[in-house]
């Protein structure tokens, strides 16, 4: 490596900026912005509705700061709320505006608002009131079907010779109200019912929930629970990106490919069951800890089992990877370059396969990913395949995280102990991120007076479906399926 | 009379008996290539599976159409023309290929017809694209036939089984032979023909119909894979001549059956093919040429026989 | 008669979203190979003799849902997987349109479980074929 | 090409292989060792008397609030009365077992539980007793 080079990497490494970005804010906004939090790599500002269109123009246009993505926008009309998240890839820091209103009663005008979002991130349109889905004029529509990754959102199209000018994902039939899910519950309770909101990989919201509290109560977790819960986070991970490819074997037509998949998954959620004592919902993690302890027996037949499920893994990646049929579907169809997919805020392996390397599990460096030594998979051209074949490497990476974890579970206590009634909250909002299978998944959460909490969950869904929709456009109506198939758009929406 | 009615009935039986075995065999073996059980008897209903499988659309509302007594009836009438066994033959004429396959061809253009007045609009332009597909496929099967017919200068089956007493005509046609395979296969491919586990996505028109009709097109299915078989055993692997000691019905039977498992187990082996250019393509480059050429070689051959009795 | 020749072997349809949906397929696949009993997953609601209700139902899905029960053609069967679907665990009790939906849609067989097994899938497909 | 007549080679081998299916009614996978089926109340081996003395922690601590208690007073302690489980509304997630002080409440293995009518989905006090049967894992040999 040259020194150019080196100084340049040195440049580029993202560390504890946030902390410089809180110092320089006050020189930069005034008191334009009410208060700051921070929580390692995210900052949360409060900001008045008046004020938010100078702030953004700050954000946006000054150099040193880089926030250039429009990672989110959650309205929540009931609670007078707005969230807006914006994304900078470079320093891996994430600034969430929390807009309301300071007088109760005055309602925040989201049209304007989104309407001045747009002004500085084009792809806030996603957020506004999209016309297109309620006019006539359109060729076709398909209704959500059977396959999982094509049952939460109805297909809007228009096309001409079998070229597809316009593609529109509204997934109005699967969004759900989370507010009656959680209403008059306390964290216990809280932990076995949030699973629900990523039901393909169930332990990632549970985790998000107690990392943030954790946070907030800046308690310190013994090592082997730790490790314990990156067992069952890349036991999940596996299990969520086998169905994925279930998915796709599926639309591909590809009947053998399915059957070994689904083999496949099943010894997963044999293991998941074995720890955990559920095979999808695992409601094992608990604040300062996991529920219970793993006995010796159940690692050795981890490690017994984990050479088969590796090869018979390679053996469906074979099949991917050499069938004329199933390449001619993938193979150079619907890319995404690096600057397109960094506009639409993606994260995940969807990021990964254009070639961009961002994964929280290295740059945020929550649990003790740091302890072991994997490499984050990438892509090269953005096209189907790509999608395809990063999963397989994911779950390469994945299972050998789970084979050295394994190896080296060190002895100790599983759970801090602690009177969970005792603990009194301060009243304060806390964001908590993890690297979800599809994305980054994010749990804002509002502790109120009386243990009442509030939670606003920020999935991947939204951004992998604008990406979808643009990546659609020009694409074959023949490859339609398996590029829709192929983003992984999955768990529904909450609004 | 009686003994047309006799004939009659002797193939409806023969087709009946076949279709429960046909239809047992490929629930059967392709639940055991994906390392599955298949259907196994649960109570009383478990012996006669593929029986009542299709009884219940009986037992269902439906709505009744044209399309499908026209179909039904063409499937039937098929058999007049092709004959399964040498004693199994109604009617005789010099024109008996050409009559097949024109009802073959109609046929699937009155299936395709019967399912595009579909509320699913995504079903009409899949099936169009499928149109445009088989016909493609179908170009180089007929150049098959007609290099075969050219061989043995004649278009009635009797007389193509009964040249190949010596050698079957494979050893002569082995480039049509194969394109032959290639085309049915791809053909079965389209049409979903072997369809009974469901679970899939892609417009398929043995989706379409409920009730008796949707009966219709899963017998038609089945015939037409019968014929596609029964075709290419007559063409090429010698019909119903019998091989040493074995007698002729049933070398068509072991036949009939070897050419379906393989024909089954290559289905599988392939992914769905929906996409419209590569088939086209893979017929026009490759299937096209090599069947126009092994017309031509069969003519130079025929010429060169027939006329000047060269070879 | 008729009847038990359309239960000799089912065609069902599974709608909705959630973890139930995972739990069904997985009971196509090879360990549990849920097609020994003539049951099939079908694609299109004509096609099916029993509709699956499982997971989140929203306002818009729970009118998409009289649409596909419309399609079915008689006879049908309903089943009420998981928790979800038992309980409308989304809805406020007082809704208008969860009103209609009890009344209009009866669960010929009810399955509890967060979500259930494979296991129970498969019983409770069996159970269905067994009521009278 | 090439690929398709390996698959058809590797399709051919899978018909002489032996399958993978549990043959489900007849033959069961083993469930594992604290997974969570349906909850049951214990009894005290020495005086078989239910060991629940209805003090509602596992009422309060129910997230899908599917458990109902009654108790009554009986001199200065509380006594159980009724104990119902709705099953419609419990999602099996264990928060009872983790919560009751005494051990009176525990999760069984079993899972296959289908019922015509909703009514029969509300379990009462004796059948919750009865489901210590189903605490062996591998209960269904006895059926």
């Amino acid at each position: 490596m040259t020194n150019e080079e080196l100084k340049f990497n040195i440049e580029k490494h993202p560390i504890n900026h946030a902390e410089d970005i809180e110092k320089e804010i006050d020189i930069l906004f005034g008191n334009k912005i009410g208060a700051i939090y921070n929580f390692g790599k995210e900052l949360l500002f409060d900001v008045s509705p008046d004020n938010l269109s100078e702030v953004l123009n700050i954000l946006r246009n000054n150099p040193d700061l880089e926030f250039n993505v429009l990672a989110y926008i959650k309205k929540k009309p009931e609670k007078n709320l707005l969230l807006i998240g914006l994304l900078s890839y470079d320093k891996g820091i994430t600034i969430n505006i929390r807009v309301k209103n300071i007088i109760a009663e005055r309602r925040i005008d989201y049209k304007s608002i989104i309407d001045s979002v747009k002004k500085y991130f084009k792809n806030a349109q996603y957020y506004s009131d999209r016309q297109y889905l309620k006019d006539t004029n359109r060729d076709a529509v398909i209704l959500s079907q059977l396959p999982e990754t094509l049952d939460t959102f109805d297909i809007y199209l228009s096309f001409e010779d079998n070229i597809i000018n316009q593609a529109y994902l509204s997934n109005e039939i699967s969004m759900f109200n989370q507010d009656i899910l959680f209403k008059n519950s306390d964290i216990n309770k809280i932990i076995a019912k949030i699973n629900i909101l990523s039901y393909k990989a169930a332990v990632f919201p549970e985790l998000c929930f107690c990392l943030g509290i954790e946070n907030l109560l800046s308690l310190k977790i013994p090592k082997r629970a730790t490790y314990i819960r990156m067992l069952l986070c890349e036991l999940f991970r596996i299990s969520s990106h086998l169905s994925f490819i279930a998915n796709t074997s599926l639309i591909i037509g590809n009947q053998n490919a399915l059957n070994y998949t689904l083999t496949e998954k099943e010894k997963i959620l044999n293991i998941i069951e074995i720890i955990t004592g559920s095979r999808v919902i695992p409601n094992f993690i608990r604040i300062g800890g996991v529920k219970k302890d793993i006995d010796d027996s159940i690692i050795k037949m981890i490690l017994k089992s984990l050479p088969g499920i590796f090869k018979n893994i390679r053996k469906i990646e074979d099949l991917f990877s050499s069938d004329i049929v199933i390449l001619g579907k993938l193979k150079e169809i619907a890319y995404l370059n690096i600057k397109d997919a960094r506009s639409f805020g993606l994260t995940g392996p969807n990021l990964r396969a254009s070639g961009f390397r961002y994964d929280l599990r290295k740059d945020a460096g929550y649990l003790l990913y740091k302890d072991f030594s994997f490499t984050i998979p990438l892509g090269r051209y953005g096209d189907n395949l790509d999608r395809v074949i990063i999963r397989f490497k994911e779950i390469y990476q994945a299972l050998k995280i789970i084979n050295e974890i394994a190896k080296i579970l060190p002895i100790g206590p599983v759970a801090k102990m602690m009177d969970h009634s005792a603990i009194v909250f301060e009243e304060s909002p806390i964001i908590s991120s993890v690297e979800c299978p599809d994305g980054i998944f994010k749990l804002y959460i509002e502790i109120k007076p009386g243990s009442e909490i509030e939670i606003i969950p920020i999935g991947p869904v939204s951004n992998n479906m604008h990406a979808c929709e643009q990546s659609l456009e020009g694409c074959n109506f023949d490859n339609l399926l398996t590029t829709i198939s192929s983003f992984c758009i999955e768990s529904p929406e909450m609004y | 009379m009686l003994l047309i009615l006799r004939k009659i009935g002797i193939i409806i039986l023969t087709l009946g008996i076949n279709l429960y075995i046909v239809s047992f065999l490929n629930n059967k073996i392709i639940a055991r290539m994906e390392l599955r059980r298949g259907f196994k008897g649960y109570k009383r209903s478990g012996t006669g599976f593929p029986f009542f499988s299709s009884l219940k659309y009986i037992a269902k509302d439906y709505d009744f159409s044209v399309w499908d007594i026209i179909i039904f009836v063409l499937s039937l009438s098929i058999w007049a023309f092709l004959p399964i066994s040498y004693n199994i033959s109604l009617v005789e004429s010099d024109f008996n290929l050409i009559a097949v396959i024109i009802i073959y061809v109609l046929i699937i253009i009155f299936r395709i017809f019967s399912v595009s007045y579909s509320k699913y609009g995504f079903i009409i332009s899949d099936s169009l694209k499928r149109i445009n597909q088989i016909l493609a496929l179908m170009l180089p099967m007929f150049f098959c036939i007609l290099s075969v017919a050219v061989l043995n200068s004649t278009l009635n089956f009797r007389t193509i089984i009964n040249s190949q007493y010596q050698l079957w005509n494979i050893a002569y046609q082995p480039v049509g032979f194969v394109v032959f395979f290639i085309s049915i296969l791809l053909q079965i491919k389209l049409l979903n023909l072997f369809d009974l586990n469901k679970f899939t996505f892609e417009g398929n028109i043995l989706k379409e119909g409920e009730g008796i009709s949707k009966l219709v097109h899963r017998f038609s299915g089945y015939i037409i894979i019968f014929f596609m078989i029964i075709l290419f055993n007559t063409l090429y692997l010698g019909g119903w001549e019998k091989l040493y000691m074995i007698r002729g019905d049933i070398m068509v039977a072991l036949k009939f059956y070897v050419v379906l498992i393989f024909i089954i187990i290559f289905e599988r082996s392939i992914s769905n093919i929906n996409n419209e250019t590569k088939i086209i393509n893979l017929s026009y480059k490759i299937l096209l040429p090599l069947s126009v050429f092994n017309l031509l070689l069969t003519i130079v051959f025929y010429i060169l026989r027939n006329v000047y009795s060269l070879v | 008669m008729s009847i038990s020749l359309i239960k000799s072997s089912f065609n069902i349809y599974v709608s909705g979203f959630g973890c139930c949906k995972q739990e069904i397929i997985a009971s196509v696949g090879p360990v549990y190979d849920i097609s020994r009993f003539g049951i099939s997953i079908a694609s299109y609601p004509e096609d099916a003799d029993v509709l699956i209700i499982q997971g989140f139902l929203n306002r818009k899905y729970i009118k998409r849902l009289f649409e596909i029960y419309g399609a079915m053609k008689n006879p049908k069967w309903i089943v009420a997987y998981g928790r979800c679907a038992i309980e409308n665990a989304f809805f406020e009790s007082d809704d208008d349109l969860i009103k209609t939906f009890k009344e209009k849609i009866n669960f010929d067989i009810y399955v509890p479980g967060c979500p259930p097994r494979p296991e129970a899938f498969i019983y409770a497909m069996l159970r269905l074929m067994e009521k009278t | 090409m090439l690929r398709v007549i390996k698959n058809f080679f590797i399709n051919l081998g899978n018909i002489f292989r032996k399958p993978k299916t549990v043959l489900y009614p007849k033959e069961k996978i083993l469930i594992h060792e604290g997974s969570r089926g349906l909850p049951r109340l214990k009894l005290n081996l020495d005086t078989l008397d239910i060991i629940c003395n209805g003090c509602k922690d596992c009422e309060r601590a129910c997230p899908q609030q599917c458990i109902t208690i009654r108790s009554g007073y009986e001199d200065n302690e509380t006594v159980l009365d009724e104990f119902y489980i709705n099953l419609g509304l419990c999602s099996f997630c264990g928060n009872c077992v983790e919560v009751c002080k005494n051990k009176a409440i525990d999760l069984s293995y079993r899972y296959q539980l289908a019922e015509y009518d909703i009514e029969s989905l509300k379990i009462e006090k004796m059948d919750l007793v009865k489901q210590a049967e189903y605490s062996i894992r591998d209960f269904w040999t006895k059926l």
